[in-house]
């Protein structure tokens, strides 16, 4: 039982600083990092809350959504990569335009 | 209940061999060396531990499971060992010396 | 046993997470690779012990899955992020 | 018994500090790769905590993909991004220009984060304890989806909606990879005979184990998205050994391998409402043999997708256009 919010709180934990990360972060790559670290801690949270069933055997349905999540991620990680490498190639830096210096 | 003892024993064993592992990770001076330790840890450590465990395997096909995994650990910690040494004399970094 | 069991995989938690301190320090990126590695086979060995402490033997799949792929991300590193680096 | 439950509440706290530690290293590491050899690490832990959650089929699929693929994705974009970062990087990053606004502008998150974090934590800690969610629906329907493990049945049955829109979801990806197109190559050398001989010894029984977890996924753990990432597994092991595709097969049997999931999908679906009137309802007594065709060839699909992927460059015949 404490087990299950244990872990949905370490998943709050996750998200936020994912969270955080993508918004101070300005290095690319890294708020690619955030986003896939804010994921996990979504689906952490799901799967710690599929636990909490009376007869020991959890609920398949969040399995089933952060089985397809975490497929659906790594695709979304592979496009994402590809955008920054050209962002990159045709801003000569791994970041976001500065407002000030434009 | 003699397997039992025997095989916490090998349990036991192969979890120290992880620490020796681990602990040479830490303290061994160069890259080099510590591919050295590395290989202490899936070689013995987790050999061990599967000796162990499959002493009390339901099956032989657990048990052949059990070490076709420690084969499959071997082989990648093997080859990475190998990789990563070549790649790290290729770029240049100096081998400790006393 | 049981207990046993768990002791040994929280023994190797622990190895695990002084393992990264490697990580922190370096100095070379492979340093930090390897220790990524070691950071793989440990973590075969407490998903074995869990396995073994809840008689679920479906967790062995999960074992082979990791010793399967645990040459993959260093091989990656070996191919690609550490031959372009300077 | 009460060591052993003091021990596996020791172990639980430490495995989500760990986790939490490691997203932080991943997250503000000044050292970029520091940041992704934490990632990966990230990804072995959270494998582990699965498995402590009794999702063993989450912790395959995190195993696989988590472990494996995304930590080779990101070594490989960190390369290519290493020459062009060198050259921009003086001119562009100012440490000096760290206004006060700046600070602010990092305080001010912060605060929202704690903000946003304790409310979360209220919403969680005021559910109930125990919930039985769907469990009792899917265990009652479950002869009737033609397979005992109900994460699968969910997939591929119940929810096969879901599953559908997720293999498209891969194509798509896919499509918008070949279509920005990177032009950055990546640097190839000799693989060496030890590489060489890793992947003749590995690929075949990643291959089988792939197969094994399809074969598995309708009564255990594992399934077409398991397999499938096992698979892909294989193709990147195979890219990264040099291993090349043979230019006959880049132009039509490709497509076709990569968009044959999709496509028995709809074909299955639009068969099942011919027969049953409803669309992706399966005849309990046929559900079985649909499942495994329907498996069988998504496995094919999302394991060449994902390889695909990491490659990241389109095939050949595209770049001549």
């Amino acid at each position: 039982m404490n087990t299950v919010f244990l872990y949905a709180l370490v998943g709050i934990g996750l998200f936020c600083l994912g969270l955080f990360a993508l918004i101070v972060q300005a290095h690319l790559l890294r708020k690619i990092l955030a986003i896939n670290i804010m994921g996990s801690g979504v689906f952490l949270i799901l799967v710690a809350l599929a636990r909490r069933t009376e007869g020991g055997i959890p609920d398949p349905v969040p399995h089933a959504m952060v089985i397809t999540g975490i497929v659906v991620a790594v695709s979304a990680t592979a496009l994402a990569l590809v955008m920054i490498l050209k962002v990159t190639e045709s801003s000569g830096q791994p970041e976001f335009p500065d407002e000030e210096s434009k | 209940m003699l397997t039992e003892y025997v095989s916490a024993v090998l349990l036991v064993a192969g979890a120290i061999f992880y620490l020796a592992g681990t602990i040479g990770l830490l303290r061994f001076p160069d890259v080099y060396t510590r591919l050295h330790a590395l290989t202490k840890a899936d070689n013995l450590g987790l050999g061990l531990i599967v000796i162990g465990l499959s002493l009390q395997a339901s099956s032989f096909a657990a048990a052949g499971k059990l070490f076709l995994i420690w084969l499959l650990v071997l082989l990648a910690g093997a080859s990475v060992s190998h990789l990563v040494a070549r790649a790290a004399l290729h770029k240049g970094v100096h081998l400790w010396k006393r | 046993m049981q207990t046993l069991y768990f002791a040994l995989a929280l023994f190797l938690l622990l190895n695990l997470f002084a393992g990264m301190w490697r990580i922190l320090k370096g100095p070379t990126a492979a340093d930090r690779m390897l220790a990524a590695q070691l950071f793989g086979t440990t973590s075969v060995g407490v998903l074995l012990l869990l396995a073994q402490a809840s008689a679920n033997t479906v967790l062995h799949d999960v074992a082979l899955v990791f010793s399967l792929l645990a040459a993959l991300t260093s091989v990656a590193f070996v191919r690609r992020a550490w031959l372009s680096k300077e | 018994m009460e060591a052993l439950a003091l021990l596996q509440d020791v172990f639980d706290i430490l495995l989500g500090f760990g986790l939490l530690w490691l997203a932080w290293l991943a997250l503000f590491s000044l050292d970029l790769f520091r940041s992704i050899v934490s990632f990966i690490s990230f990804g072995l832990l959270m494998a582990i905590i699965w498995v402590r959650l009794d999702a063993p089929d989450v912790a395959l699929a995190e195993a696989a993909i988590g472990a494996g693929l995304t930590g080779a994705l990101f070594l490989a974009a960190f390369a290519k991004l290493q020459p062009a970062s060198v050259n921009g990087k003086g001119s562009s990053i100012n440490p000096q220009k760290q206004s006060s606004r700046k600070q602010l502008l990092r305080w001010l998150p912060a605060l929202i984060m704690l903000w946003i974090a304790s409310g979360l934590t209220i919403a969680i800690l005021a559910l109930p304890p125990h919930a039985t969610g769907l469990t009792s629906e899917v265990t009652s329907n479950l002869t009737a989806s033609g397979v005992s493990n109900p994460v699968t049945a969910v997939l591929l049955n119940f929810r096969g909606y879901d599953t559908l829109l997720e293999i498209v979801v891969l194509l798509l990806a896919l499509l918008a990879v070949w279509s920005i197109g990177s032009s950055v190559p990546s640097i190839e050398s000799e693989p060496g005979p030890v590489l060489d001989t890793l992947s003749r010894l590995l690929v075949p029984i990643l291959i089988m184990v792939s197969a094994y977890l399809l074969w598995v996924g309708a009564h255990a753990p594992g399934g077409a998205f398991q397999a499938g990432a096992v698979l892909g597994a294989a193709g990147v092991l195979l890219v990264l050994s040099g291993w090349k595709l043979y230019p006959g097969l880049e132009g039509f049997p490709l497509r076709l391998v990569l968009t044959a999931g999709s496509i028995t999908f709809v074909v299955i679906a639009i068969l099942t409402m011919l027969v049953s009137g409803t669309f992706m309802q399966f005849p309990p007594a046929q559900a079985s043999i649909l499942i495994l065709i329907l498996e069988m060839v998504a496995t094919l699909s999302i394991g060449v997708t994902l390889a695909a992927l990491f490659i990241g460059s389109p095939p050949t015949d595209i770049k001549k256009l």
